[in-house]
């Protein structure tokens, strides 16, 4: 009956009165300072970063692994890679050695150097536009939550409707080929896309801080919206937001792999996990007869896999912790 | 009926010693009870009495043999009826709930499933452990509802939960606790979130049932009024150690220990009242509704004098929150309009200018909810001296440090978060961010109604000083009447959006009383074991008088 | 809320609410109608030069133009599209004509698309009957299992099946499923005549990949769902009536926890009508989703338009259909005050 | 493994087969024939009929129909092939041969055509065939309206009378000596004349199968003609042609057995799926060449150095290994492959030269400077690829080129033909007029290297003009001879390799021992020409 995760609210008044010893408090006059309220030691940022690494379960700490890995790969790729990313040398397909770990592709480009430059592109665009995306969808999702059933929240709810109700697939299929499938588009296009579902969960997220009396009382004391949106309800809804941030980020890389199997994707040479899995696909069919060139498409499809996983995992433990916080 | 129950107390139902509960946060066990004893016999009502974080509702879970989530039992022995909880199975403590010992919850309308009708709910667990068949169990259903006075009792239980009110559902929930005739029944707090008017009816239905099948029960509460009309014995307890145990007259004739005392000692803040033409605030003869509704405010008029307090007293739904979203701008009235300084105040709020807004303040019920749980002291104190008044770094601080001392805190609670104070702090900063704009009127909505009567009374007495010394104009919403007491120089009594009764302290809270006053005035408990026997007869008395 | 004595007949808000749904998604078919037309037209080249490709000429290019009526002005062309549809007409394909002008015949859209669509809702129907309980199931278990092995297992999985691209995940299920074990055929490209049974075996694959894409987001939802209602007061109250676990999962949390639950499902039957082009080309499975990519490159707008509204109002009637759930599982709204 | 696998592997040509091919196609031996050498028990045995036979094609879109005017994709060739037939036909040993066609004479100065038509043959609604269903079937394409794609092919053609019964005269603006050939273009199908217009829409023909169910962009389903004129040909009972877009899904389906043979298997995997016991790899050297036209007409491609530095800074050896992986031939900046009759075998093979490049970009005063080429996989399979290792390759020469990826869609509208420098293919043309007429001589709307100006190409025009119609074989090799060399050094394409066709056929499948080159699949007569083992 003690599951230490499980801390909730309702037991959180019952805890609130630790460390304190009963003489403190006997029988003694009343004083506000005295109130007992603080179950937190005081900490430093980094303690508290130490001490929160330490109860993390073991898949956090895996999945915190995974990214600290992919992002220093991502930093450093030019180090890293033995080969430049579009560096042609004259083997095609060579076989997994010692020249080239992962072997060559058609082109005679180094695998193992474009997987890792893979990791620089593809974390690098689908952090990007992510991050747009929640930029689009979170501002407008928080606006429409201020203002509530009023004409802005309606003209953009409905505004969502519509481009949800458009498939998006084949709406970014038509959208690039309008726009030109530069990496540029591709970003924006995806990511005004994907702001839409950004918009709905930011939007009911808010709905349940705007209701709260520190919004009403910010607007009782004349705050601007923006004021409002930033300040008040934005550091409130994060938990549900970076979720979502997360899975988001990881269908990113689908997207552009779905894309790429469309024909419009990444411009070239760059390397990019999805289009290098879309490219090599095909061989999987071949595991009966050549073991290594069917892995060849499982090296950047498990490096999108492994990320997700571990994306997910970190921020399924930080969804943990934070709904453990009386917030 | 007669509270003389000492005679009849039988068998030793329940017997918990030295029990010892942890609690786990801040990445520790801490001890939430600390070692006590509790002794029950069937038939015996003990009422449980303490501030939040007592330990109590802790306490009477331990006494099902549950420990909430992030809580454990780790020593002690709990026995029920020749039962020992600590030792049998969870399988075999699961039975024992909801069919003999049962639970009734603070909150009736969060603790009953949305989803299911109140029939089913309430036979749910008679049936599961097959103690009645359904149909059996359904017709007595109706008829505890009857027995509770419900209306409707036939038909109520087809009813879902929402459609309900507050005080009926809370006798649904002792309805659905009596269902399988346990021996034992936890009430944790169940008249708290009631009305006053409502927490009458209740109280009486809930002794009468408890009585009629001879039930045992442990009464959770912080208000010893409440419990001096429902317990034998009382228990006090502290920081989960017991500081008094007592039968209810001894203990209310002679509280030993002084915390026992002071626990009603908030009751004795009067201020004396006082008149005054100078009238900074005037709500002139206003309407409001919300879109597309029904009228929530019909022709209220309200003038405020200056550097005084106006109680507006009423039961929820009264309007008297609705009246101080008109005088705020948050709902502009429909009708009427709201003088400050005897000029017209925009009714919209976008259109107030920034000096309007600074004028008014307020400060609300929930202290957990009116600050930014992601803010520190700093930030919600400093925001509006840098908005109001323009105040930067050094100066900002400066002035920061003096509204602590104001409300009596120090400099270490300036980077807390909210998360980091307990709730009389917690209120006290929202006064401090009141203050910070330097208002003339402050609106307060029901500010000290979710707190612990100590930590009441210490609010009030600030909130006295401050109109002392800053020359402070109060518009006080409560339901509470001693609040109002301690506190008015006027009162507004509203009803249905009406205004029923307004004038000076005395004249309101001496007779003879309108109907309704009379009704909200009688309804409050007293500290005496026998007031609510006598209100019972009193109101039969009249009821029978006035067919 | 009930207005008390009124006169006027007061609807119950479920059919309110629907009416009201029903309205507002026809104003998104317009819309999208819109943005599609015009998406459509501003696009690089037309019908006659994409089907001719590298052979366009600007005689042809022009006689196709002249005939498919594309030299009009486009908001011409847009309102006689519009008033066709509103009286249930939605138009012929540009495609199917012959070459040489005249009387030849062209295939109306609702033709080319009805076995398609009917085809697209089989598939979807087959993903959905294995996923929709698949997730519902893992979800609920894992919440009951929460933070065991159980649940951290079923964790990864999902999350693992829905981190590969979706090509990624058939071109597996053909390798392992196809041609090492020849269970299943790696073609599914089902003719009208094919008979009921056949029909499932051809489609199990494509199905299969489906479920792997969709399974994990629903069991995550509903899962998510269950355990956040477990710190409600009454599920509290539950457990001091001495209810199971399972018992209080199944009759206290799940009632409550169909709204989002079933707006997720909503989305995914959704996507599953929508958004399988991928899967289609792999299987060669005659859906909508290749038709209207093949449209599109084409620029055959009535039948983008056609399979557009189709997508449309799938996306919006699922939608409401989730609502609907929402409301009657929820008695707030069913039986209101 | 046992000794039955190991001849079967052998049979199967696992080993040195690629090697062989490659050296008999040096040797001027076709590869289809050379191909064929290597696995002769299981081809040279007699055709024989039945069985259901499926063929898995890359090609197919909902947009199809049986309007051949509208054909555009192999799925249909092979459809229209199956169903219908055409006056003439090119045959498996590439030799024009008259098909509905019984015989024909041509004026000295080969304007005038004149062609004696087969008599008894049936279309598959009973209906005769005779001169009218000749003259609907081409006047089809022509005249105003039509959105033939042949309808440029056949703006020569004046007039069209019918002198016979089973006789059709033909009469031209200017002689051209391969007007059969172009009567052989698998859009200009022979169908059953109705009110004096060509009737396509029932989907009859005279061809060895008839259709029995098609659903545009999935399938197409035949069964055998039972009254087919033509002898020894139309084995198969029944047949299905499956559109399998994606090259994956094709491959799986082969070996899977699901079909029994599929086209454009992807070069990349060859080797790994001629590894599949069941299948067997069919490879033809055709015309089909992937060509990057420079626009004459702009700079910097006005310029005769910067165009010679391109041609000498692309590494046509690496092009063909990497992106056809060996699968095909190097070009040598013309359009006309050794499958085509007059190919000029003399003229010395252009090769990789960084330092030559250099010069002449030193000479133009491009060193260094951008030069942008726009790709897309729509002009090639490996087109991005192959731009990149053109760039790569130029860079070495001090070029400095930018490969622009440009959408998939609207390709063909929006760059190729108008863009200064792009990828592109051509399927090629069995005739070198029919080629130089398509895509090089001035008045062509085609022509995307805008070669029109300058001695070179007025010298080439006029070649053209007289070769067409010189009935003369010998002085017509001379005259084309020419015409390659000119393209070859002053033009704008820049051609450097031609692809294999590669198709992989289940060990079931027989056919001749020649294949035709001029399109894969046989020359897309797979249907009628091929049976089962």
């Amino acid at each position: 009956m003690s599951n230490k995760d499980d801390i909730n609210p309702s037991t959180e008044a019952e805890l609130v009165d630790q460390g304190f010893s009963k003489s403190d408090l006997a029988d003694q006059g009343y004083s506000a300072a005295g109130e007992v309220g603080l179950i937190k030691a005081r900490r430093t940022f980094r303690e508290n970063i130490w001490r929160g690494l330490k109860s993390a379960p073991p898949t956090a700490l895996f999945g915190l692994t995974i990214i600290t890995i992919y992002v220093f790969f991502a930093l450093f790729a030019p180090l890293l890679a033995p080969y430049g990313e579009a560096e042609i040398f004259d083997m095609s397909y060579a076989p997994w050695g010692e020249e080239f770990m992962f072997g060559t592709d058609q082109l005679g480009r180094d695998i193992l150097s474009r997987l890792i430059y893979g990791a620089r592109n593809t974390v690098g665009i689908a952090f990007v536009t992510t991050m747009i995306a929640f930029i689009i969808g979170g501002g407008l999702g928080i606006t429409a939550a201020i203002n509530n059933n009023g004409w802005l929240d309606n003209l953009l709810s409905r505004s969502v409707d519509v481009l949800m109700a458009i498939p998006s697939l084949i709406f970014a299929l038509i959208l690039l080929s309008m726009f030109g499938a530069n990496t540029l588009n591709l970003i924006i296009i995806i990511a005004i896309l994907d702001s839409t579902r950004v918009f709905r969960i930011a939007r009911a997220v808010s709905l349940n801080v705007v209701v709260m009396d520190y919004v009403e009382a910010a607007r009782l004391r004349g705050e601007k919206m923006f004021w409002i949106l930033y300040r008040e309800i934005l550091p409130n809804i994060m938990p549900p937001l970076v979720a979502e941030f997360g899975l988001r980020f990881c269908f990113v890389f689908l997207t552009i792999a779905a894309l790429s199997f469309l024909g419009v994707g990444i411009q070239p040479p760059t390397a990019d996990w999805g289009s290098m899995v879309r490219e090599t696909a095909g061989l999987i069919q071949f595991a009966e007869y050549d073991l290594t060139a069917a892995m060849t498409p499982m090296l950047p499809a498990a490096a999108i896999a492994l990320l997700t996983v571990a994306v997910n995992f970190v921020v399924d433990w930080f969804l943990h912790k934070s709904s453990g916080l009386k917030d | 009926m007669s509270t003389e129950r000492s005679g009849q107390k039988g068998d030793l139902l329940l017997e918990m010693k030295d029990i010892v509960i942890d609690g786990y946060s801040d990445d520790r066990w801490h001890e939430i009870v600390k070692g006590v004893d509790v002794t029950l016999r069937r038939g015996e009502i003990m009422g449980l009495i303490g501030e939040s974080g007592a330990g109590k509702s802790t306490l009477g879970l331990a006494a099902m043999g549950f420990a909430r989530p992030g809580c454990r039992i780790t020593s002690g022995s709990i026995m029920f009826d020749g039962i020992d909880l600590m030792k049998v199975s969870e399988a075999e403590r699961r039975a024992l709930r909801g069919s003999r010992i049962a639970y009734v919850a603070q909150s009736a309308a969060a603790s009953f499933n949305p989803a299911h009708q109140l029939i089913e709910q309430t036979v749910e667990s008679t049936v599961r452990r097959g103690i009645k068949p359904e149909a059996e169990a359904r017709a007595d259903a109706r008829k505890l509802y009857r027995d509770l006075q419900l209306p409707n009792p036939d038909s109520i239980g087809d009813r879902y939960p929402h459609q309900v009110s507050g005080g009926q559902l809370q006798r649904v929930m002792t309805a659905m606790a009596m269902s399988p005739r346990p021996d034992l029944i936890i009430f944790d707090e169940p008249t708290t979130a009631l009305d006053v008017t409502t927490q009458v009816e209740v109280l009486a239905s809930m002794r009468r049932i408890v009585e009629h099948y001879n039930t045992a029960a442990i009464y959770i509460t912080h208000d010893l009024a409440v419990v001096a009309q429902m317990a034998d014995v009382i228990k006090v307890l502290r920081y989960g150690e017991t500081i008094e145990d007592a039968e209810t007259r001894k203990m209310l004739a002679q509280p030993e220990k002084a915390y026992t005392r002071s626990l009603w000692s908030v009751r004795s803040i009067e201020k004396p009242e006082e008149e005054s033409e100078d009238i900074v605030l005037k709500v002139d003869h206003v309407d409001a509704s919300y879109t597309g509704s029904a009228k929530v405010l019909d022709d209220v008029t309200i003038e405020v004098p200056r550097g005084h307090t106006v109680a507006i007293v009423g039961e929820s739904g009264s309007g008297k929150s609705t009246t101080a979203r008109a005088i705020t701008g948050l709902l502009p009235p429909t009708k009427g309009q709201v003088l400050f300084n005897g000029k017209p105040l925009p009714p919209l709020l976008k259109e107030r200018s920034i000096d309007q807004l600074q004028k008014i303040q307020m400060i609300y019920q929930m202290a957990d909810t009116a600050m930014n749980p992601r803010q520190t002291v700093r930030d919600i104190i400093g925001r509006p001296l840098e908005f109001y008044l323009g105040l930067r770094g050094r100066e900002r601080d400066q002035r920061l440090l003096e509204l602590l001392e104001m409300i009596e805190l120090d400099e270490t609670f300036i980077d807390r978060l909210p998360a980091e104070l307990s709730g009389g702090q917690k209120q006290r900063i929202c006064i401090a961010r009141a203050l910070a704009a330097s208002p003339e009127l402050i609106i307060c909505d029901e500010v000290t109604s979710a707190l612990d009567q100590i930590v009441q009374k210490g609010i009030l007495e600030l909130l006295l000083r401050l109109q002392r010394e800053l020359g402070l104009t109060y518009i006080f919403i409560t339901h509470d009447i001693a609040t109002v007491k301690a506190i008015s120089d006027q009162i507004v009594v509203m009803l249905e959006g009406r205004v029923v009764e307004q004038g000076m302290k005395s004249e309101i809270l001496s007779p003879p009383y309108p109907e309704y006053t009379k009704l909200l005035l009688s309804s409050v408990p007293e500290m005496n074991p026998d007031w609510l026997t006598g209100l019972l007869a009193e109101r039969e008395r009249e009821s029978s008088s006035n067919p | 809320m009930a207005n008390k004595g009124g006169v006027k007949a007061v609807l119950h808000p479920v059919v309110r609410t629907i009416l009201q749904r029903l309205g507002l998604g026809l104003i998104t078919l317009f819309v999208v109608s819109l943005i599609l037309f015009s998406s459509i037209e501003f696009l690089p080249g037309d019908f006659g030069e994409a089907v001719l490709g590298q052979a366009a000429l600007p005689e042809t290019v022009a006689a196709f133009r002249k005939e498919l009526g594309l030299d009009l002005p486009v908001h011409e062309r847009y309102f006689d599209w519009l008033g066709g549809i509103l009286t249930g007409d939605m138009g012929n394909s540009f495609s199917g004509r012959g070459s040489s002008g005249g009387t030849d015949r062209s295939r109306p859209v609702i033709e080319l698309l009805a076995p398609r669509l009917a085809n697209t809702l089989f598939l979807a129907s087959m993903a959905a009957i294995i996923s929709v309980p698949l997730a519902l199931f893992l979800g609920i278990t894992a919440a009951l299992y929460r933070g065991s092995i159980y649940d951290r297992m079923v964790n990864a999985m999902t999350l693992t099946t829905i981190s590969f691209p979706e090509f990624f995940v058939a071109y597996l299920l053909i390798l392992v499923l196809s041609s090492f074990t020849k269970l299943f055929p790696s073609l599914a490209n089902i003719g009208p005549d094919v008979d009921f049974w056949e029909r499932v075996y051809l489609t199990a694959l494509p199905a299969l990949t489906l479920t792997l894409v969709i399974v994990a987001h629903m069991m995550r939802m509903t899962r998510a769902a269950i355990i956040n209602l477990m710190a409600s007061p009454y599920i509290e109250m539950a457990e001091l009536k001495g209810a199971s676990k399972s018992e209080i999962i199944l009759q206290h949390a799940l009632p409550n926890a169909w709204a989002p639950i079933v707006t997720v499902i909503a989305f995914n039957l959704a996507y599953l009508v929508v958004g399988v082009v991928v899967v289609e080309v792999v299987f060669v499975y005659p859906g909508v989703g290749q038709l209207m990519v093949d449209a599109v490159t084409t620029r055959d707008v009535p039948v983008v338009q056609g399979c557009a509204m189709i997508f449309a109002a799938t996306y919006i009637l699922l939608n409401l259909f989730a609502d609907i759930i929402s409301i009657i599982t929820n008695p707030r709204l069913l039986h209101p005050r | 493994m046992d000794i039955k696998d190991l001849e079967k592997a052998a049979k199967a040509g696992k080993l040195g087969r690629r090697e062989f091919i490659k050296r008999a196609g040096a040797l001027g031996i076709a590869a289809p024939f050379a191909a064929t050498l290597l696995s002769q028990s299981v081809q040279a045995a007699m055709p024989k009929k039945g069985g259901y036979f499926k063929l898995g094609v890359g090609h197919g879109s909902t947009t199809d129909t049986l309007d051949p005017g509208t054909h555009e994709n192999g799925f249909m060739s092979d459809t229209v092939y199956a169903y219908a037939n055409h006056l003439f036909e090119v045959d498996n040993t590439q030799k024009l041969v008259p098909e509905l066609a019984e015989s024909f004479e041509a004026s000295k100065d080969a304007k005038t055509w004149v062609i004696k038509l087969r008599k008894g043959v049936e279309f598959h609604n009973g209906k005769s065939f005779g001169a009218e269903d000749v003259i609907a079937s081409i006047n089809h394409h022509r005249g105003e309206g039509s959105k033939s794609a042949s309808k440029s092919l056949l703006d020569p053609l004046v007039e069209m009378k019918k002198t016979g019964s089973h006789e059709v005269t033909f009469q031209l603006s200017a002689g051209n000596a391969d007007f059969p050939y172009i009567l052989s273009d698998y859009h200009l199908a022979i169908l059953p004349e109705m009110n004096g217009k060509m009737d396509w829409q029932a989907g009859y023909g005279t061809g060895g199968y008839i259709i029995e169910k098609f659903e545009p962009g999935v399938r197409i389903q035949f069964k055998r003609n039972p009254n087919y004129w033509k002898a020894g040909r139309a084995h198969f009972d029944e047949v299905e042609v499956i559109s399998l877009i994606d090259v994956t899904a094709r491959q799986n389906a082969a070996m899977n057995e699901e079909v029994h043979v599929i086209d454009r298997v992807d070069p990349k995997t060859v080797h790994l799926l001629s590894r599949n016991p069941k299948i067997r790899i069919l490879e033809t050297t055709g015309t089909l060449h992937y060509t990057m036209p420079m626009r004459v007409d702009q700079a910097p491609f006005d310029n005769y150095d910067v165009r010679m530095a391109l041609k000498l800074a692309v590494d046509r050896e690496a092009l063909v290994k990497k992106i056809l992986l060996g699968h095909g031939a190097v070009g040598n900046d013309h359009p006309i492959s050794t499958a085509n009759p007059y190919h000029n075998g003399e003229m010395p093979q252009r090769k990789y030269d960084p330092d030559k490049a250099r010069f002449h970009i030193k000479k133009a005063g491009m060193e260094n400077q951008q030069i942008d080429l726009s790709t897309s996989e729509a002009a090639f399979s490996g087109a991005v690829d192959a731009a990149l290792l053109v760039k790569d390759t130029a860079a070495k020469a001090g070029i400095n080129i930018n490969v622009v990826r440009e959408p998939k869609d609207g390709y063909w509208s929006n760059v190729w033909n108008k863009k200064a420098w792009c990828t592109c293919y051509w399927g090629g043309r069995p005739t070198e007029d029919w080629m130089f007429t398509t895509a090089y001589v001035k008045e062509s709307k085609w022509n995307d290297t805008a070669w029109t100006t300058g001695d070179a190409a007025d010298r080439f025009n006029e070649l053209v003009v007289a070769a067409r119609s010189e009935l003369d074989t010998d002085k017509r090799r001379t005259m084309y001879n020419e015409c390659q060399q000119l393209v070859n050094d002053d033009g704008g394409a820049l051609i450097p390799m031609f692809a294999n066709y590669i198709m992989a056929l289940n060990n079931k499948i027989a056919h001749d021992d020649v294949v035709a080159g001029n399109w894969d699949k046989d020359g897309n007569k797979a249907i009628e020409r091929w049976w089962f083992a």
